[in-house]
């Protein structure tokens, strides 16, 4: 039992007590417990990535038992542990430490934290075993969980219908990415008959089976498999165009879209893809559509999140444009750079989520942009905050976005599966990003505020000091996250640095976010003006269409839900049994039809006789 | 003055004939006794006592000569008219003993008449003499006495309770029709008589004198008016329509009788004939058969839905039945004719139990009602609950009912697997088809009633239905149903007490 | 001897039970409950250490019993055990527990009889699952209906006698056509090797010519189907298990539905390699179409039983696409699926059946919200619903996920449609479980019992040990076939 | 003298038969339907006769003899019902016996 093995271990105990004694625990003891768990694995994370850096080995593994057997292939419960995996546990385990923090605060007062912490436990256990899965159906093991725990914390206020249906939309949505995702894994079985990851990274490149298509004008294996894992991928990280559940997925505590919907889960798609370099190397193709299906997301959810009024929708969208980012720069085939954009993301959006999670509870439980306003002055701390943040996001030089960000678009323009569309894209989505960030900030922070005057600003968040050394440890690593540079080469194939992509590039790149604040500044006046009282969220109709998701909601409802409804009403009562109760039916009417000729008279009786006897001698003689 | 030796040999009755017909006439040196006990002394209880005597002691005797080695093989020739073998004696114990039953079952009935009933009795052992010569005859004609013995005599059965409501309408409806029937059945013997020359059942040797083209024609619609008349006795469809007015309206003894008595013999009777004159090379009879076989079995099945009065239901399910059994008559050839008896007679012998369990019951509830309606038919539903008060009795009709339907546990899956093995060795596909379609329906109506047993009891809304007095049942029926439902169950798992006795 | 043994002792146990029920002797008073419970824990472990500590090897088919039974038919009373009717056994005897704890509340009118009737049916399920003369099995075949049928007619609820008819006729009628192959064989046996046998170890060294193997393969397989159920003979099926008291339910989904798989691997794919191999297409096919039909009509419902009867179907479409295509990989997904399904379907149903006894509706808009009042039900349904949409770690993911991977070697295109189930499973299990636990609650319900507790926590226990460790079933089916 | 084929005697029988039946299907009054019943007897007793006559067999006779005794033996049979439906129901129409159905 190595300390790799014992890493998801403490939040799985913790995940157990909590579950089992349910209430009857103390909030400090429950707390203590989820908390201390996190802390405990967080420890070991660090000190796994001490070892890893340091040590020659680069690959720490841990098997605990064979789980089954398919055939000849073993399908193990072990553990592996890459410079890949190793910084998704960093994340993982240290963003879900400092979120575990703020939560056990900020949900003191919730008659089932005990749930909560040991859900957020669970959703730990379950995303460690999907970081640390040496085979895909372990990986498919902790994809599921998460999934589940995304369910299950959606959903925690159950009460609310609406909360109920948000998650399960979230759930059934990214079921279907997890079957297409299925079949890739059987197809992958089928054709390097291993599941194992590493193997299959290596068979990728050799077995021609798999890499060459058969007869060449259809697409090889290869293809299928890379375009199904690729299902997978887009239905957990809320690309298009699976993307509708992520918005909705703010229905849960904001502490959980800081962890699941911003941190975690929703890169684990980016995850997978970078995981299974090897396949993907094999289809080019696949790549490409990765790279566009990223940029395209990245530009509709930055559209989508100008016209939101609710802080947390805006978040959202920009979460899914920034993975966006992250999935371009996998198609571009720059890996390290995505999964570097991934880690400072996860930085700066979580401490996003959790200063909006203080604001709104200050606000008490206020979410509409339009009835904020002017907080610069009464939150100066989580003004402060968020401002870095939100820095951070439109990747001002000197934070950690702008070096992630700048390393993917940087990689973009002379890439053999993006180019300089592309790259045009990506600028296009970094001015987009710095115009909602700033029509945010205006709208939270500057002006005047709309929400009445007497309110009282809860002083629940401010002076916990606790809460504010968490907040402020995130706001020290999405600034200075982008300075310690992990090196993924032992993992991830290094994208031959180009240095023919000339050098205006780099300073368009640069200058796109001032250029973006610059024009909000001017277009967004009346948002920072001091006297507006009240605004008036535009009611145009192409906002509101921005506003609800570029309608892929409607057309998905229209196409598929109805549909499905539709034929369960219309079928309700089983076909197949009213066919069978139909023929029974059938026998009642010759009951009927005979109980009638058995009327009772003597001389039909007789006539029957004879009839019967003249239709029996007609059939002999004929 | 010397006779010639040839003469003097020839004797009319040898002593192994004697033997072997003694049965027979055991029972109607018993008929003829009972004729004189009656001149003598009129009394109940006495002639009752002897008729079940003369039956038990003819039972013994018969069985006596199955355990004995004289029937073995083809049996013996008695005359050109009688023929008596194994399986012609199997079926006279049958026949036996549920006359027996009958009578047993006739005294509780009898005992609400004022009057004394002799005649009742003595016309009893006229009907199983008229099947013991019935099951032995080998000749038309012997066929034709047994047939008329039997039918006139239960004529005078079937009304005679004069003031039941039904008993006139019985009485004409079985009397007008039977007649027609044996009309048919005799027109059926002329035509065959008329083509073959020769009245008995063995394989004709006379050629035609003149052949013409009619000729075959009137053979084969000769086979066919008999099968009509004997099919109109086992009330096989298109000539069942008689037989439920019938069972409904006759006193319960004598329904049991007809389900029991009179058709087996009439069974026999036609295996006997359809082997004997190879019948079942005839493609066009076996056609015939079929139809009939099919015929009965569905409409015999789809009759009993719903149906509410158990007599009726009983009536049509016998109609199914005997268009199951019909089965054993495709025989394709004389070498399996052993094992069609044998199904055969195991299946009549499922059956005779089954309808004797479920009679007596009956009988037991009819004399439970309440006096206001005497005439009342029982109903289905007056059985409900039967489980919860008197589990004897209603676990008996279960598995009597099972039974009928062909369940393992019982008797009549046995049955019904040795009729299923005829049909596959025959490959008649047709007659297995409409064997399981027909047994699909069958559970239709047969599973409710088991279930009504089942039901709590019901909150009387008419008075003059009672239920409460239903089920008192004396000790002595109370063994009797309790055999029968050990009989039932032991040769239901262990068919091979009873097939080794047929076999030996 | 063992075997026949424990079938026996069952069968008088129950009537002993039945005869004691409410009765006291020497001063302490018994109930059929207390009998059948003892008796059954008792029996298992009898079955199960004389299994273990028999020096045979399981491997394949080891006749314990045989003693003659109907000469004239040279039929035989030959029982005989291997990995797979073992496991089934005790699987069954597993469930026959949970079942007997499932009713002990709620049968209280004719409990002697109701138990007597619960082992009657297990001493047929038993005898089905290790009966090799075939008529014999189906003897037993037959035998585990009656008490099955006498379970859903007296104490089942509002249709139960409609359901029990549909459930009794369906069964016999399609048993019938199997009767008739069964009977066929025996004589083909008689035409090839002289004299007449049932027994099936003999059987399979005949050699049939395609088209008559074809109709014989039929005449078996529509059986089974009917038993398994397939779509498009299913129907029976929700009315009986939403008719069924709770145990009967239990009962039904837990082990009848594996007599029908069994018989399949049995009986049709053993007997018949050829002629399934040939209708092998047919039968995914129609495997594929129950596990999408039952996933749709599961979500049609509104009534919980039905739904979960409906969610059966599916994955028993699962086992036949599984069987159908022929590799190990695919039959071990087969194994763990049917004891998987086995177990959660217990699950549900005694869930279900905890549901009614609080607020008397099997109706699912009747319910919601009862988390709010008992969190410990809600948890349990959450596992049981998430095992039943195949969640990892849970025992129906490594069925479904054998039996996918294996068919994919075959049938990719079925499989990929079969995957669709996976979504559709998801989508009826969310509903189920949020439309009874989740939303506004509308009523107070009491949490779980500690009878209750027992129940769904051993379930769970095993659900999660045979998904996280499903070798300790696995093992014995290396290599069959 | 002429001969007469033994197929105009069956023929004629089968005629007289049918007559008979007719007979018992049609007539209302159970007096006439018992008479038609002793047409339809008869009608086999002259079968009967030819074909004996053909094979020049006794048999032929000897059950035309048995024929007469049952017809005579349903007719007694038959009367006593008849006398009992007059008293009951005061009439000889035999629809009035179709109280049992279904």
């Amino acid at each position: 039992m190595n300390l790799l093995a014992s890493l998801p271990l403490y939040p799985l105990l913790s995940f157990l007590v909590l579950i089992s004694f349910g209430k009857r625990l103390s909030w400090a003891v429950a707390s203590w417990l989820s908390v201390g768990a996190m802390g405990l694995s967080a420890l070991c994370s660090l000190v796994l990535f001490a070892q890893l850096s340091t040590s020659e080995v680069n690959v720490i593994t841990s098997h605990l038992w064979q789980w089954f057997s398919i055939g000849s292939a073993k399908v193990n419960v072990s553990f592996y542990l890459d410079a890949l995996s190793a910084v998704m546990i960093l994340v993982v385990t240290g963003v879900g430490f400092l979120i575990h923090l703020f939560a056990a605060i900020y949900m003191k007062n919730d008659e089932n934290f005990t749930r909560f912490m040991a859900y957020m436990n669970l959703f730990i256990v379950a995303m460690l075993v999907l970081v640390l899965a040496d085979n895909l159906v372990l990986l498919y093991l902790g994809w599921e969980g998460v999934g589940l725990c995304s369910f299950l914390l959606i959903g925690f206020w159950y009460q609310e219908k609406s909360n109920v249906l948000a998650a399960r939309k979230a759930f059934i949505v990214t079921r279907i990415g997890d079957t297409a995702m299925a079949i890739g894994l059987f197809l992958l079985f089928k054709s390097l008959s291993s599941l194992n990851i590493v193997e299959i990274n290596q068979l990728a490149q050799t077995s021609d089976v798999f890499s060459l298509s058969l007869a060449n004008n259809e697409p090889s294996d290869a293809y299928w498999a890379a375009l199904l894992l690729l299902g997978g991928a887009v239905g957990k990280s809320a690309q298009l165009p699976l993307q509708t559940w992520l918005p909705d997925a703010m229905a849960g505590p904001t502490p959980v879209s800081a962890l699941i919907h911003a941190a975690t889960m929703v890169t684990a798609g980016v995850y997978l893809i970078a995981r299974m370099n090897g396949v993907f190397i094999m289809a080019p193709e696949v790549m490409t559509y990765v790279a566009w299906l990223g940029v395209i997301t990245l530009l509709l959810a930055g559209v989508a999140a100008l016209a939101q009024t609710d802080i947390k929708r805006v978040l959202a969208y920009s979460t899914m444009s920034q993975i966006g980012y992250m999935m371009l720069a996998l198609g571009a085939g720059a890996w390290s750079a995505g999964v570097f954009h991934l880690m400072t993301h996860a930085f700066f959006k979580a401490l996003l989520f959790l200063t909006a999670g203080a604001v709104i509870l200050a606000l008490h439980h206020q979410q509409n942009l339009f009835k904020m306003g002017g907080l610069l002055k009464k939150l100066p701390f989580e003004s402060a905050l968020f401002f870095i943040g939100l820095s951070c996001l439109v990747a001002l030089p000197g934070t950690s976005g702008f070096f992630s960000k700048e390393a993917i678009i940087a990689s973009l323009w002379s890439s053999p599966t993006a180019g300089a569309s592309l790259w045009w894209c990506a600028i296009l989505g970094a001015l987009l990003t710095s115009i909602y960030s700033c029509r945010l900030f205006f709208l939270a922070f500057l002006g005047d505020q709309r929400f009445p005057k007497d309110l009282v600003i809860s002083e629940h968040v401010d002076t916990n000091y606790i809460l504010r050394a968490a907040l402020v440890f995130l706001a020290l690593l999405s600034l200075f996250g982008g300075l310690f540079t992990v090196d993924l080469s032992t993992v991830l194939p290094v994208n031959n640095k180009s240095e023919l992509s000339p050098d205006w590039l780099h300073i368009v790149a640069i200058l796109t976010p001032f250029i973006g604040i610059a024009f909000s500044w001017f277009y967004f006046k009346r948002y920072r003006n001091k006297g507006i009282t009240s605004l008036e969220e535009s009611q145009s109709s192409w906002v509101v269409f921005c506003r609800n998701g570029l309608g892929f909601d409607v057309i998905y409802r229209f196409l598929l839900v109805k549909p499905y409804c539709f034929i369960a009403e219309l079928n309700r009562r089983d076909l197949f049994d009213q066919l069978i109760m139909l023929s029974a039916r059938y026998v009642g009417i010759w009951r009927d039809i005979l109980s009638a000729s058995q009327n009772g008279s003597l001389r039909w009786f007789a006539a029957t006789f004879g009839l019967s006897m003249v239709g029996l001698i007609l059939v002999v003689i004929l | 003055m010397s006779t010639s030796p040839e003469i003097a040999n020839s004797v009319i009755l040898s002593t192994q004939m004697f033997v072997a017909l003694s049965p027979i006439l055991l029972l109607s040196f018993g008929v003829v006794l009972s004729l004189l006990l009656i001149a003598w002394q009129r009394s109940q209880k006495m002639i009752a006592l002897f008729t079940q005597f003369i039956l038990f002691s003819t039972l013994l005797l018969t069985l006596h000569l199955l355990s004995g080695d004289l029937l073995v093989g083809s049996g013996t020739q008695i005359t050109t008219l009688l023929r008596v073998d194994r399986f012609s004696y199997l079926s006279f114990v049958l026949i036996c003993f549920s006359a027996i039953v009958v009578v047993s079952l006739s005294r509780s009935v009898l005992k609400s008449e004022v009057e004394v009933h002799d005649e009742y009795y003595l016309l009893i052992l006229l009907v199983v003499l008229g099947a013991g010569i019935l099951v032995v005859s080998d000749h038309f004609a012997s066929l034709f006495l047994g047939f008329e013995l039997l039918s006139i005599s239960l004529v005078g059965l079937v009304g005679y309770f004069r003031e039941h409501k039904y008993a006139v309408e019985t009485g004409f409806k079985y009397l007008i029709l039977s007649a027609t029937a044996s009309s048919f059945m005799l027109l059926g013997i002329a035509f065959i008589y008329s083509q073959t020359g020769n009245l008995s059942f063995a394989v004709s040797s006379n050629v035609m004198p003149f052949s013409e083209q009619p000729v075959q024609i009137f053979n084969s619609v000769g086979i066919l008016l008999l099968f009509s008349g004997i099919a109109f006795k086992l009330s096989l469809a298109p000539f069942h329509f008689w037989s439920p007015d019938v069972y409904q309206g006759s006193p319960t003894p004598i329904t049991l009788l007809m389900a029991t008595v009179s058709k087996v013999a009439m069974f026999t009777v036609l295996i006997k004939c359809c082997f004997s004159q190879n019948y079942f090379t005839h493609e066009s009879f076996i056609e015939i058969i079929t139809a009939v076989a099919l015929l009965s079995m569905l409409v015999g099945n789809i009759l009993a839905l719903r149906q509410q009065k158990i007599k009726r239901l009983m009536a049509y399910s016998s109609i199914a039945h005997f268009g199951y059994l019909l089965i054993v008559l495709t025989v394709s050839s004389l070498e399996n004719t052993d094992f069609a008896w044998q199904s055969a007679l195991f299946y009549l012998f499922a059956y005779l139990l089954a309808n004797i369990a479920i009679f007596t019951v009956l009988l037991i509830s009819e004399k439970n009602r309440s006096n206001v309606d005497r005439d009342r038919d029982i109903h289905i539903i007056d059985w409900q609950g039967m489980f919860w008060k008197n589990r004897l009795s209603a676990v008996l009709i279960i598995f009597s009912i099972l039974g009928l339907a062909g369940i393992p546990l019982t008797m009549g899956f046995i049955g019904k697997f040795y009729l299923l093995n005829q049909a596959v060795l025959f490959k008649s596909w047709w007659l297995i088809s409409g064997l399981v379609i027909g047994s699909g329906i069958g559970l239709a109506y047969y599973l409710p009633v088991i279930f009504t047993l089942f039901k709590n009891d019901r909150v009387i809304e008419n008075q003059n239905v009672d239920v409460s007095g239903v089920y008192l049942v004396t000790t002595g029926k109370q063994l009797f149903l309790f055999t029968l439902l050990i009989v039932t169950l032991l040769l239901g798992v262990f068919p091979d007490l009873v097939s080794q006795f047929i076999y030996r | 001897m063992m075997l026949t043994f424990v079938i026996f002792g069952l069968l008088l146990s129950g009537s002993l039970a039945w005869y004691t029920d409410n009765k006291t002797f020497l001063g302490l008073k018994f109930q059929a409950k207390w009998m059948a419970l003892v008796s059954v824990i008792a029996f298992a472990f009898i079955f199960s250490f004389s299994v273990y500590l028999s020096p045979l090897s399981f491997l394949t088919l080891q006749t314990i019993t045989q003693v003659p039974w109907i000469n004239s038919l040279n039929i035989n009373y030959a029982l005989a055990l291997d990995h797979l009717s073992i496991t089934l056994i005790i699987l069954a005897f597993f469930l026959a527990v949970i079942c007997i704890l499932v009713s002990w509340d709620e049968i209280q009118e004719k409990a002697g009889f109701y138990y007597f009737n619960l082992l009657a049916t297990f001493v047929g399920i038993i005898g089905v699952f290790s009966a090799v003369d075939m008529f014999l099995f189906f003897f037993f075949w037959e035998v585990m209906l009656l008490p099955m049928t006498a379970i859903i007619a007296i104490w089942g609820h509002e249709k139960r006698y409609f359901a029990a008819i549909k459930f009794f006729i369906f069964t016999q009628v399609s048993s019938l056509l199997m009767l008739v192959a069964i009977i066929a064989m025996a004589y083909i046996y008689q035409q090839q090797l002289g004299d007449l046998s049932f027994s099936y170890q003999d059987w399979l060294v005949l050699e049939l010519n395609d088209d008559i193997a074809q109709y014989l393969m039929l005449g078996f397989f529509i059986a089974f189907a009917v038993k398994l159920p397939s779509v498009p003979l299913h129907s029976w099926l929700p009315d009986a298990h939403t008719q069924a008291p709770t145990a009967g339910s239990v009962l039904l989904a837990g082990v009848l539905l594996k007599t029908g798989a069994y018989g399949l691997i049995r009986f049709v794919i053993e007997l018949f390699p050829q002629a399934s191999e040939n209708f092998a297409p047919i039968a995914v096919t129609l495997g594929v179409v129950s596990i999408l039909y039952g996933a749709k009509m599961a979500f049609a419902q509104s009534d919980f039983k039905r739904l979960v009867a409906y969610s059966s179907i599916s994955h028993m479409g699962f086992v036949m696409l599984a069987l159908f295509s022929f590799n190990e990989i695919a039959y071990q997904g087969a194994i763990v699926t049917m004891v998987a399904h086995g177990l959660s379907s217990a699950a549900l149903f005694s869930l279900a059946g905890m549901i009614y006894q609080r607020i008397h509706s099997r109706n699912l808009s009747d319910m919601g919200g009862f988390w709010q009042s008992a969190p410990r039900m809600g948890g349990f349904g959450l596992a049981f619903a998430a095992a039943a949409f195949g969640l990892p770690g849970l025992a129906n993911f490594v069925g479904e996920f054998l039996s996918l991977v294996g068919a994919f070697k075959v049938f990719p295109f079925m499989v990929i449609l079969a995957a669709f189930g996976l979504i559709g499973s998801a989508i009826y299990g969310m509903v189920l479980f949020q439309k009874t636990f989740q939303g506004s609650s509308s009523k107070i319900v009491r949490d779980l019992s500690y009878r209750e507790l027992i129940i769904s926590s051993s379930l769970l226990i095993l659900l999660v040990i045979l998904g996280l460790y499903p070798n300790f079933v696995l093992q014995y089916f290396r290599g069959v076939i | 003298m002429t001969d007469i084929p033994l197929v105009h005697v069956l023929i004629l029988s089968s005629l007289l038969f049918t007559i008979g039946f007719v007979g018992v299907v049609v007539r209302k009054n159970t007096l006439f339907m018992l008479m038609s019943l002793e047409v339809m007897l008869n009608a086999v007793g002259v079968a009967f006769i030819g074909a004996g006559s053909v094979w020049q067999e006794a048999d032929g006779q000897i059950m035309f003899m048995l024929i007469l005794t049952l017809a005579a033996a349903e007719v007694a049979v038959g009367l006593a019902l008849l006398i009992r439906m007059q008293r009951h129901y005061r009439t000889l129409d035999i629809d009035v016996l179709s109280k049992m159905k279904g």
